[in-house]
Formats: C-alpha cells, structure tokens, sequence
C-alpha cells in the first residue's frame, strides 16, 4: 500500500516538475504539457518512433550493463556504435543489391564484430598490460569517431548527396517495418531478445554467474578459479557487439546510409540507461522507454509550441535528471 | 551515581530493512568506565550489531545512549571518536596499498585539510606508542602484507594514537586482548566480544550476555562460573556436555587409529611463498593421511599463509612454489575437484564470499557447473528449484540463521565462517585445507563443526589445518607440525603430554 | 481554441535544419514566414529548430507531417528536397516547401532556389577588381580565395566556378585558391585556413563557412586584406575589411512564397530557381561601408557588371 | 643511461608513427610532417597560442586530477567551462567600463564560484542520495550547454554582432599580453601556478592526503575517519573551479566575449590530459603541452592544406593513444 502511494506521489512530483519547467520557458505552458505527456502517443508516427528509440537504447544500456557487473567501465560507446555502423554500411554497400536477408545478417554480423573487436582492444589492453579500459576505450573512441567523420565525409561519400553521407543501401536491406509509417521495425523485439537472452545469461547460467563473481570480488573468483582474462575482455566484447548491433540496426532500420554524427549521444545512453537499470539486463527495458519518451515528448511538446531547440534541450536534460534523482533516492531507501 | 558517569545504553532497537531480523530487541546496558566488559552470546545474539551501535557505525530505530552523564547522537564513527569510543571490527577495512604509517596518519585527529604532513614527528610517536605496548612492525609495511592479527594491531595502533578512552573490540585475537590489559591498566575502558568463556571469566570484570537480540544479564565475572555463563549463553541445553569437549573428544577416538591411513596429502622439499616479504617456506616436507588431522602451527606472516596458498593453489601471483612437489590426491595444487579437495581460506570475506551476492549465490561457488544445479543434463541452466534445495540443505544442516536469498552481507559474523565451511563440507571431500575455521563460532556451532569433520574424517577424510592458535591445535589435532621461521620444525603426535607452552617454545 | 476553426485554420510548420540565431539564411526564413503569418487570422505559425545532427532531419520533418496538422512544412537548404521527398512517401498528403533547393516533379513539393553561380560570380567579379587593384592591402599576385565550411555538390559545381569565373572575366590570370575548413563553426580553423592563404599570396577572401567566417575575417583584419560576404550584407562585420556583399533576399521569396500557399495559388511540383533579374539576388552597392572604403574606379567597374549579368 | 635510451627510442617511435600515418592520408606527406613538427615554432603568432592553448588545458587537467584522485568521474567539464565563462563575462559586462585590475578578479572569482556550484550539485547527489556523479554532472552538463547556447544567442546577444556571441568586454578587462600578436597572455604563469599550489596541497598537505586515500577505497575510509561528504563534495568542487577559472581565463585573455560554443572540446581534453598525466597536477604541464603541440602543429599542417579537418583529428587521436599507450606501459614497468 505504501508503494502504491509512493509511487503515485512520485508520478505527481514528475508532472509538477515538468509542468513547473515549461510554465517557465514555453508561451503556451498547457499545450506543451499536453504535447509532452500525449504526444508521443498521438499518432502512430510518435509512438513507433518512441519504440524505435528505446530499442536502441534498450541494446546500449545491455551491453554497457554487462561491463559495469564485470567491473569494467567501457567509456568508448560513441565510436563503437559510429564506426562499426560505417563498417556494416560499407560492407552491405558492397554486397549484391538484393541481398535481403542474407544481406541483413552479414550487415549485423559485420557490425558487431567490429564493435566487439574495438572494445575487445581495451579490454586485451586492460588484461596484458595493466591500463585501465576506461582510458583506453575513451582515447581510442576520440581517435575513431574523428576517423569515422573523416570516412563518410570523404572516402565514402555519396557525392550526389547533399548530406555527409554513404550512399544509401538498397531497400533490400530495409528490415521490416511495425507500425509504418514511423520508424518502428522488428528491432524492438531483437532488442527485447537481447536484453532477456543477456539477463538469462548473467542470473542463469555459469557464464554469467562468473562474471558477476570476478565483477564483484576478484579474490573470491580466484579462489573459484574463475578466469581474469576472460572475463576482462569478455564482458567488454559483449558490450562493443551491442554497440555494433545498436549501430547496424539505426542503419537497417532508419538510416539506410551512415550519416555523419548520427548515432551521437547513444554511447553515453548507454551509461545512463544502465545505471537507471541498476546494470540489470530486463530493468533496461523500462528505463529505456523512460528515456525514449522523455525524448519523443520534448520534441513534440518542441514542435507544437516553438520552443526553441535549445530549451528543449534544457528541459530533456532536466527531467532525466530529475526521473534518475527519484529513481536513485527511490532505490536507495528501499536497501 | 556511578553509573552517570558511564556508558549507558537505553531500549535500543535495531531491525534491519533488508531481511526484518530484529537484532536488538529493547537492549539497556550500564557500563562503568575503567572497566574490562565481556559481551557473549551465540552466533547472531546481536553482538556486533549493539557495539556497532555504539561506535556510531550503524544508527538504532529507538533508543537513547548516554556517555558521561550526557546523551550522545551518533551517526558516524567519526562522531564516537570525538568521544573517545572506537572500535575495532573483526573483519577490519583496509586501504591494502597504504602503509601501517599512512593508516596511523588517517586516524590523527589534529589533522587539517591545510595542515603539512610531518612523517618524522609521526614516526617517533609511532615508535613510542609501539615500545610502551611491546608490539613489533615496521610502519613502512604494506597493509595488504599484514595478517589478520598485524592488521588487528593496526587499528588498535590508530586508536591509541587518537587517545581514545573506550576501546571496543569485537573478538580479538590474543595478541590484542594482551595489549587491552595493560591499555586497562592505564585506565581505560575495555568492551570484549569473545565466544571463549575461559577468555570471558579469567580477562573480564563484567560480562554481559545476549541471546536472539535481547539482554539476558550483566554478572560481575567473580561470582560466576562457566557453567552457569554457557547455560545463561544457549540457554537449558546441555551445556555440560559442550564444555568439556575438545581434546576429550579427540582422545577417545585416538586410540583406534595408532596407525596414519594412505598418504592423500604428500608435500616434499617444498620452498616458495611471497617473494617480497617474510611469509616464505623453505623444505617443507609431511604427509597427512586418510582420517587424520595434522595441524601446521606457527605464526602467519613468517611461512603459515604461505604453506596454506601454495597448498591451495591460491594467489599464484603472489604466492610462487620455487621448488619441491605438492601432490594432493596424486594431483597437483588446484588440479582437484570440489568433491576431492575442500578449501576454507583463512580470509574470510576477503576470498570465501562476495558480500553483496546472496547466499545461494556464494555457496554454489565450487560446483557451479555441477549438472545436478541445472535444469536438465543438457541445457545448463540454473534451476531456481534445485538452487534453493541446495542452499536450504545446507542451511539446515549447518543450522545457519539467514535465508537463501539474503545477502552474505546481511549475516552475523559467525554465521558466515558457517556458511564457508559448510560449502566446503558440503560435498564431503576426501581432503580438507582450511585455516582457523573456529575463529568466530559460538560454541555450539564448534561442537557441531568439529563433530561433523570427525564424521567425515571417519570415512577417510584427510585434514591439513593451518593455524596460529596453539590451543586449537592441540584440542583438534591429531599430529602437529610446528613451524618457525618458514621452517618445519618438528612434526610430533598430539598425546596427552604435549602442552600449548611446548609447542609455543618450539614456535619461537 | 485549436478545435473551434479546425476548418478555417491554416498551419504552417518551419523546418531550420540547423538553428536560427546566427545563421542569416534561416533568419530571414523565420522573418519571411513571420511577417506573411502576420497578415492573416488564420495562419499559425510553428517554427522547430532541427539541430545539427543530420541523421535527425528526415525523422523530426517526418514526425512534423505525422501530426497531420500541418498544412504546409517550410524549409530550407539544398539537402532538404530529397528528404522531404521521402518524407512525402510516408505522408503523401504533406505539402511541403523547400527554399533554396531544387527538386522537379513531386506535386506536394515546391522548390526554389537562387542561382547561386550568378551570386558567386558577382562575388568573384570584385575579388577580381580588387585583387588586381592598387587598395592598399592587394598585392601583385593575383590570386583569390575561396574558404568553405565543406565541399559539396553545389559548392563545387556553381559556387567556386562561378566566383571563379567572376574573376576571370576581370584578368584571365587571376587563379583561384580553394579550401574547406571540414565544418560549419570552427572559427579558429577559419583563421588558421585564412592565415597560410594569406602567406601564400591571397588578398582576397570569400568565406562561406557559417560561424568559421568570423576567424577568416579577424586574419584578415590582422593582415589587411580584404574580405568579401556572401547572402547576406556583411560590410559591418569589419568595415574597411569587408569590402563587398551580395546578397538574397530569402525573407521576400519567404513571404511570397508562404502568401501564394496561404492563397492555395502555389504551384506545388513546380521548381523554380531565381536569377538576378528576379531582384532576389543583389549586390549590395548603397551601403555607406562599401562607398566610403572601395574606390570610386572599382565600383564603377563593378556595377557595370551587375547591369551586364542583368 | 638505459633510461635515455628508452626515451629515445620512444622519440624516434613517435616520429616513425606520425609520418607513418600522414604518409598514408596526406598528398604531401614531407611536407605535412614538416609543418606539423616545426610549424607550432615556426613564428610567434604560432608559439604564442601554443602556449595558451597548453596554460588553459594545463587548468583543466589540475581540476579533473583533483576529481580523478577523489576516484569521482565529472564528466560535465564542458559545461563548467562554458556555462561559468558566460556567467563571468555577464558580471564583467555589468561593471563599469574602466575596472581595470579589479573587474578581472572579479570575474575570475565569479566564474570559479559559478564552475564550483555546477560541479558541487553532482558532489552533492552523489553524497547525499549516492547519485553517480557521472550521469549527474553529465545530464546537467548536457542541460546547461544547451541553456547557455540559449542565452548567449537570445537573451544576451549582441544585436550589432553577426556572431552568436555577448558584447564584448572593454579594453581593460583584457589580460596583459606576452607574446604580441599572440594570443598568449599572463595565463600560462597562472595555470603553473595553480598546478603547483595543488601539487603541493595534494601531496604535501594533510587534506590532500586524506582525499587521495579517500580515493583509493571510498568504502573503506570509514576506517581513517575521513569525513567522506567533504571528500566527496570539495573535489567535485575544485574540479568545478578550475574549469570556472579556465573559462574566465579564456574570454579575458582571447575571447573577450562569450560566443556560442567557444570553448567546446575543454571538458573533454581536461580528462584526457588528467590520464596521460596520471592524475598528478605537475604533470599536467608536459601533458598539456604535448596536447597543445599536437593540437597547434595538426593546425599548421591542415593550413598548410597538406591534411583535411578530420584527418587532423584522427592524427590527434592516434598520437594521444600512442601516448598513453607508451605510457602507462613504461610507467608499469617501472613500479
Ligand atoms: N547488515 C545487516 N543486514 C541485515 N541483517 C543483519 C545485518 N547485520 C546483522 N544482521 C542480522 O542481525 C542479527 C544479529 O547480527 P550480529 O552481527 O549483531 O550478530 P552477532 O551477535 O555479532 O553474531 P556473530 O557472533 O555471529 O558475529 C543476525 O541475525 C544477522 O543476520
Ligand atoms: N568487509 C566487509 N564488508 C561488508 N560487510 C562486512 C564486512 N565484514 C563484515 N561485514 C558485515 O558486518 C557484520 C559483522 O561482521 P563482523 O565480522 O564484525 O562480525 P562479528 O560479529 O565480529 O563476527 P564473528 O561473530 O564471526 O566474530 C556481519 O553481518 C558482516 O556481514
Ligand atoms: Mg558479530
Ligand atoms: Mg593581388
């Protein structure tokens, strides 16, 4: 019963504080409201896109969950979504036209595998010589996002477009569409696999339950005999392939072609989910719909009342702080 | 009024959130100043929790607590240091990269933010405080190197450095307690948590006893007998029974065995250890064969926790063989099964357990890619089912007080030494490595282990036990090894001659 | 209130795939659309910044035409005529504007562009004369310089052959030196480009590299040399430095524009590009900056090229 | 002697690897090498803003030193510079025209109160509902850019100026040259100044003891007593100051006026040169000149047209990592 009303005062406190924010910055408070809390569910247009976003989100905030249980910290997500997006791009690009779903599979393929591989480097770094992932991925992010703007914007750019972009992959490799005409396609249901089949993992099986041992106290996985090395590079592989999958999917299913700079600010998602999530594989699921909605909300609330991007901006950024500040103090008083 | 000018705690509360165990239940307690206080009970009486209270560690739900006349709000250790109260924990926190001259420099009070470090000065009061207590360590000694006494010694260092008056110590090590007397001697007050009664009669003035989270009794230790403190302890059990133990018990059983059954432990010429400090063996040679205990008595940190990794195969990093042979059922260090060989580490918390994971989680430690815990022989996955079944067994048999799904964490003290070895026990190995393993359980629950080792050992279970507590040894042992300086010294049987100032002489 | 004239109303959405403060071209779109919302009841207006991230245009224009409120979507930018046409897939009955693009043959779509070779070669006509003339920061070399924020399509195909052959139309010696800072905002990558032209013999710069112009126009004022501005009037920048402006006029094509859709007279599917004669696109001469610091000889030269082109 | 030896052979690897890559992007690789080499010296225009480049990363980098050793992550650098600057040029704006001596103090001390209340918020969740300070300081961050982005190019924008930027500040709030036409002002003697006054208090004093230890092993500090909220908060909010006093530093000595973006990049390259200096305050001053040569000589390069924009980048990225790389593992070596 004390839940219930808990969390009945908390949904309160968020409409307060939203409400108070855009009284504040918005000519036309109540419609933005309203535009806020309805909109990414007055057409099927928002709702699909705000599904859209939180798969991505749901598979970054997995994979960087999986890092965090193993005590590793992977602050390289942005390149390895970015490049290994490129990567997968070029190589679909590269592939016969109708290559449909084999086309498809080698694009995912590819792309986790270079996002494993770039993340793997951290953790071989970590593992054989004793510097810490979180340097590593950092740095290398920094050198490889630059290369991958480098890339598009020149090697492989589509120079009948006005963009900086790849050319466009054939339609064949569109994956199949939910809900068109947004952007919703079948990766909210891979990315609700992923998370399940990561949880099933790490709570259920050996694999898992080793690594969250080596995550939690190395002494007591030595004494288990649990393996440094694999579960240094391991976790950290995991979590680049995520990243590789989340980049390959914003290609198949909404990019079509490797934009400059478009996956930017899901690396850091990542985190943010997974430390909303408690770095639990299943909690990523709502903490990424909290995410997404908070995200659809602002830009419609942004396109039905002219708040300027900026503000919008501000406001996002507000009331994620806010929802992980109730989140937090939430957890923390029930432990 | 005396007691005014005491420590008086009154109807103190304690429930904790996560599991609902109401460890203390309406507890008043008067303790005089200048006094040495015993605190007793069983494994999760509410011990720790009731001390922790006191030294600010922990905050009670209800309850006042008065300190010279005064009520005192603690809620930080920090706010009890001021008063003079500190504690010293049993399994203690650690920066393990600091030096012992780094932690005593933490704990100084006149330290200011904007204030120049003066190592000499320091130095020369670390050498003073050391010298009037006669204890022996080097400040420029990595805490990480220390052993669980060295690092107790620390602590208690750092307290006296600060002038605290009221020394909490919860189950200290002989060397500790020897250093409380005289630091009694000068005045101040001694709060001991101890499961030994002869510690409890012959070292207190008072002795204060808890069961389930309440006060059974404060008695004033000269008109007491043990009897009477073990009944007021567990209760009407037969406690007679429990007392005189020990070496009974083994001498009984002895007699049959004159003969040493098959070698299943060899060690030949063995040398290595850590190669940065002291704890290094060199030619260690013994056997311990099926059904017998051969305890290795010595001091930690001059060979005991070496012999104990090497033997287990632990900290290889650390810890390296340089020479000899180590075959343990015919096999090398670590090569052994959990069914074959069984490991109870002399760290506790440290390597046994992970203290946020729960309890399933850290028993199913050695066998958890047994098939038995899966769903079916094929697919490995954890079966929740089988899972529990285990932990429950297991709780069960070891009479653990804690539920499955808590948190390592979130058990007493004792009950987590019972839950270590209990994962150790569990599948009945053919030989068992373990140190210290009565460090920290009641009585009763000493009983019952060393009753259920003896079972074991019956069936051919062989027992090599480290430790550096010559009165376990010779209670538990069936032959002593003694070592000094890395160095076996002798290797004699366990007969009614030997005596703990033998072996002690043997030792040094 | 929004229910009560669902009928009468006519909304119109502006796109600025970018922001507005700061950028002169999406200024006076939001100014053009402003003043014909302004003149009529009905209309409302939404302008929504779409940020710097490309990747999110198509999917913020596409959740614009979702709403299915918006009578018309207004943007602008030659990369917005193939998104809105793959916006208008997902929503065939979404009309859109694009200014400053070109797209033929999509009838929910109606384009404009400004022929911005003419400008460019406006532009390079007065590097020419300036280049070649005795003002006191030109020197004998006679060689121009071109700073872009990229290198795309209409920056390589018209603009740079058109300021190019501006130029030459002057002295066919002169020689063009081309460079892209990689970006639209660095202006200390602006000034370091501006900087190694200068050693190299440029005295004259058109920088069309959004808020990277502002490092091009400080190098330039530390060195002398002269700037030309591109879109908008740029004399006060620096004036002494900034010695010549073209010009659009996007606000009045806004306004236009929007009142001919607001009268349901536009003729989407059409694509029209507006030269010099339309009067959209001028060089700037009737302002005090440039009469009071580029000799008499060079404008006089210069407008004759204007009323030529025309 | 071994010791020069390996420097060298570090030297001539650095060289081999930064030809190695410009001969594989740039068209004129001799020449490119030589600009970027020589090109920060090549005249005092060029040293100049070598040097103040390498003062205002040398601030940052003490600041997030002084975070790192607390084992606290601020990731909203970017934001405390920024946010800070706009609010210091705000006050000096304010003043009257001829402060002169005074009004820079006076700016300075707001803008490192401003930086220090930023950075202190996330001191504060992170002490009080144990609020990661890494999503706090990087939401707020995200939040505050955007805010400031807002108010520089709306509410306090100076109409007369094309650029997105304030008015700017008079003449006498203008720091002394050194170096003239350089942008090089009395700031790099500031920033040693400030790397050795926390040098000294971190390694030498009783507070800076406490905190490094506190960072070691915040769970275990309880042991020393050391009061864990003022080790939490004050070095978040040094970390914050600093950032402020590099904000100030860079409108008073180069900006003279807030612009939109101007200091974008700081935040981030405060942390990198925290890690290549591991996190000691001295050095800082190798580090961040290592960063400012790299930055100034890819400049030169880029002018000199010999290498594109991103390229640049992605050298830069290179060469830190390489950097880092050698390192952390000479410095194991060592230890
Ligand atoms: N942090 C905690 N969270 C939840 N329950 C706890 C926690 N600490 C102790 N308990 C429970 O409170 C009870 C009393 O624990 P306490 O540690 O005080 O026992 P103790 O008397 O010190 O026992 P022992 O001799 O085994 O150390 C136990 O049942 C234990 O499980
Ligand atoms: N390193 C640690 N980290 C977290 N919790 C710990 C740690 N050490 C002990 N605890 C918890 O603190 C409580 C008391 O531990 P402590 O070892 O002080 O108990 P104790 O009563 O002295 O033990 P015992 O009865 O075995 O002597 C236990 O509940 C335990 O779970
Ligand atoms: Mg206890
Ligand atoms: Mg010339």
């Amino acid at each position: 019963m004390s839940r219930l009303l808990h969390s009945l005062y908390l949904i309160v406190l968020f409409i307060v504080i939203i409400f108070t924010i855009l009284l504040l910055i918005s000519p036309e408070p109540v419609m933005a409201f309203e535009d806020f809390v309805t909109g990414p569910f007055s057409n099927i247009y928002n709702t699909g896109n705000l599904f859209a976003i939180a798969a991505i989100l749901i598979i970054c905030g997995t994979g960087v969950s999986i890092s965090f249980q193993a005590g590793l910290f992977n602050l390289g997500g942005e390149a390895q979504i970015y490049s290994s997006a490129l990567v997968g791009t070029l190589v679909g690009l590269a592939l016969p036209e109708g290559s449909g779903f084999f086309g498809i599979l080698v694009v995912i393929i590819i792309s986790m595998i270079t996002g494993a591989a770039i993340a793997t480097i951290s953790g071989f770094l970590r593992y054989r010589y004793h510097i810490h992932e979180l340097i590593s991925s950092f740095l290398l992010s920094g050198g490889l996002l630059s290369l991958t703007d480098f890339l598009i914007s020149n090697t492989f750019r589509d120079s009948k477009s006005f963009l900086q972009t790849t050319s466009k992959l054939p339609e064949s490799f569109y994956l199949p569409s939910i809900l068109p005409p947004s952007n919703l396609t079948i990766t909210i249901l891979i990315a609700c696999t992923v998370a399940c089949i990561l949880w099933f993992w790490l709570y259920k099986m050996a694999g898992g339950y080793e690594m969250r041992v080596f995550g939690l106290n190395k002494d007591f996985a030595e004494f288990g005999n649990i393996s440094s090395r694999r579960y240094t590079i391991l976790p950290l592989m995991i979590n680049g392939a995520c990243f590789g999958l989340a980049g390959a999917l914003m290609i198949l299913s909404t990019q079509h072609a490797a934009i400059v700079g478009f996956s930017a600010g899901y690396g850091w998602n990542g985190i943010v989910i997974a430390l909303i999530a408690a770095n639990n594989p299943i909690m990523t699921i709502p903490a990424a719909f909290l995410l997404a909605w908070v995200e659809t909300g602002t830009r419609t609330a942004m396109a039905g009342s002219s708040v300027s991007l900026e503000m919008s901006e501000v406001i996002r950024g507000m009331i994620l702080l806010m929802i992980t500040l109730r989140f937090f103090k939430n957890r923390r008083s029930r432990s | 009024m005396k007691n005014h000018e005491g420590i008086q705690l009154q109807h103190i509360h304690k429930t904790y959130a996560s599991n609902q165990v109401h460890a203390c239940d309406d507890i008043s307690l008067s303790l005089e100043l200048g006094l040495k206080h015993i605190i007793v009970g069983e494994n999760g009486a509410g011990k720790s929790t009731i001390m922790k209270i006191l030294s600010g560690d922990i905050r009670p739900d209800s309850g006042k607590i008065f300190y010279r006349g005064a009520p005192v709000s603690l809620t930080h250790p920090e706010d009890a240091l001021n008063l003079g109260i500190g504690m010293i924990h049993q399994v203690l926190h650690f920066f393990p990269e600091l030096t012992v001259r780094e932690h005593l420099i933490l704990g100084m009070k006149d330290l200011k933010p904007l204030k120049k470090i003066d190592s000499e000065s320091i130095d020369a009061h670390i050498a003073q405080i050391c010298k009037t207590y006669n204890i022996s360590f080097s400040p420029d000694e990595k805490v990480e190197h220390l052993d669980a006494v060295s690092r107790q010694l620390t602590a208690l260092l750092a307290l006296i450095s600060r002038n605290v008056e009221v020394f909490i110590l919860d189950e200290p090590p002989q060397e500790v307690l020897m250093i409380a007397q005289r630091l009694n001697e000068e005045g101040k007050t001694i709060i001991v948590i101890t499961h030994n009664i002869n510690d409890a009669i012959s070292f207190g003035d008072e002795v204060t006893v808890l069961r389930g989270g309440t006060l059974q009794g404060s008695y004033e230790t000269s008109t007491i007998t043990r009897e009477f403190l073990a009944n007021r302890i567990m209760g009407d059990h037969d406690s007679q029974m429990l007392l005189s133990g020990g070496k009974k018990r083994l001498s009984h059983q002895s007699d049959s065995r004159d003969l040493i059954g098959n070698p299943l432990v060899i060690l030949e010429h063995v040398s290595g250890g850590d190669l940065d400090s002291q704890d290094q063996v060199e030619d260690i040679s013994l056997e311990v064969g099926q059904g017998e205990t051969l305890a290795v008595v010595g001091i930690r940190d001059n060979g005991l926790k070496a012999l104990e990794s090497l033997v287990a195969g632990y900290k290889q990093s650390t810890y390296r063989q340089t020479s000899g042979r180590i075959r343990i059922l015919g096999k090398r260090a670590r090569e052994s099964s959990y069914d074959e060989v069984g490991y109870i580490p002399s760290e506790r918390l440290s390597t046994g357990g992970a203290v946020s994971m729960s309890v399933i989680e850290n028993l199913i430690m050695p066998w958890r890619r047994d098939r038995a815990l899966f769903r079916s022989s094929r697919i490995p996955i954890y079966s929740s089912k089988r899972l529990n079944k285990v932990a429950k067994d297991v709780i069960r048999d070891f009479s653990i007080k804690g539920s499955t799904q808590d948190s390592l964490l979130s058990l007493s003290g004792g009950n987590i030494q019972k839950l270590i070895t209990a994962r150790a026990l569990h599948h009945e190995p053919q030989v068992l490595i373990c140190a210290d393993i009565s460090w920290g359980l009641d009585i009763k629950t000493r009983e019952a282990l060393f009753n259920a080792i003896e079972v074991l050992k019956s069936r051919g279970m062989a027992v090599l036990f480290f430790t550096s507590e010559v009165n376990t040894a010779i209670d538990e042992a069936d032959r002593i090894a003694i070592l000094r300086r890395g160095r076996l010294v002798s290797i004699i049987k366990n007969t009614e001659k030997v005596t703990a100032q033998s072996i002690g002489e043997m030792m040094l | 209130s929004k229910q009560e004239e669902p009928q009468d109303s006519f909304n119109i959405a502006v796109f600025v795939p970018g922001v507005v403060s700061g950028s002169p071209i999406y200024e006076m779109l939001a100014a053009g659309a402003q003043s014909a919302a302004a003149e009529y009841e009905h209309v409302n207006l939404n302008i929504i910044e779409g940020g710097s991230n490309q990747g999110e245009w198509e999917e913020k224009i596409s959740s614009l035409a979702a709403t299915g409120k918006q009578d018309v979507i207004i943007t602008s930018n030659p990369a917005m005529p193939g998104i809105c046409a793959a916006v208008s897939k997902k929503f065939p009955s979404q009309y859109f504007i694009v200014m400053d693009g070109y797209l033929e043959d999509n009838d929910h779509i109606y384009t404009l562009r400004y022929d911005q070779e003419q400008q460019a070669m406006l532009n390079g006509h007065l590097a020419g004369l300036v280049t070649s003339s005795e003002m006191e920061g030109a020197n004998d070399q006679l060689t121009i310089g071109l700073i872009a924020g990229q290198e795309y399509p209409d920056m390589l195909d018209l603009i740079a052959p058109g300021f190019l052959a501006g130029a030459k139309a002057v002295d066919d010696a002169i020689e063009l030196d081309f460079r892209a800072v990689g970006n639209w905002y660095d202006a200390a990558k602006g000034a370091e480009l501006a900087r190694a032209m200068i050693s190299a013999g440029v005295d004259v710069i058109l920088p069309i590299a959004g808020g990277a112009n502002q490092g091009v126009v400080t190098a330039a004022h530390e060195a002398g040399i002269y700037v030309l501005w591109f879109d908008a009037n740029g004399y006060a920048q620096q004036p002494g430095t900034v010695v010549g402006s073209t010009s659009i006029q996007q606000d009045t094509a806004t306004y236009d524009t929007l009142v001919k859709a607001i009268e349901g007279t536009l003729p989407y599917g059409e694509a029209v590009t507006l030269g010099l004669e339309s009067g959209f696109i001028t060089f700037i001469e009737d302002d005090e900056l440039y009469t009071s610091y580029v000799p008499e000889k060079v404008r006089t030269a210069q407008n004759e090229y204007l009323e030529g082109l025309k």
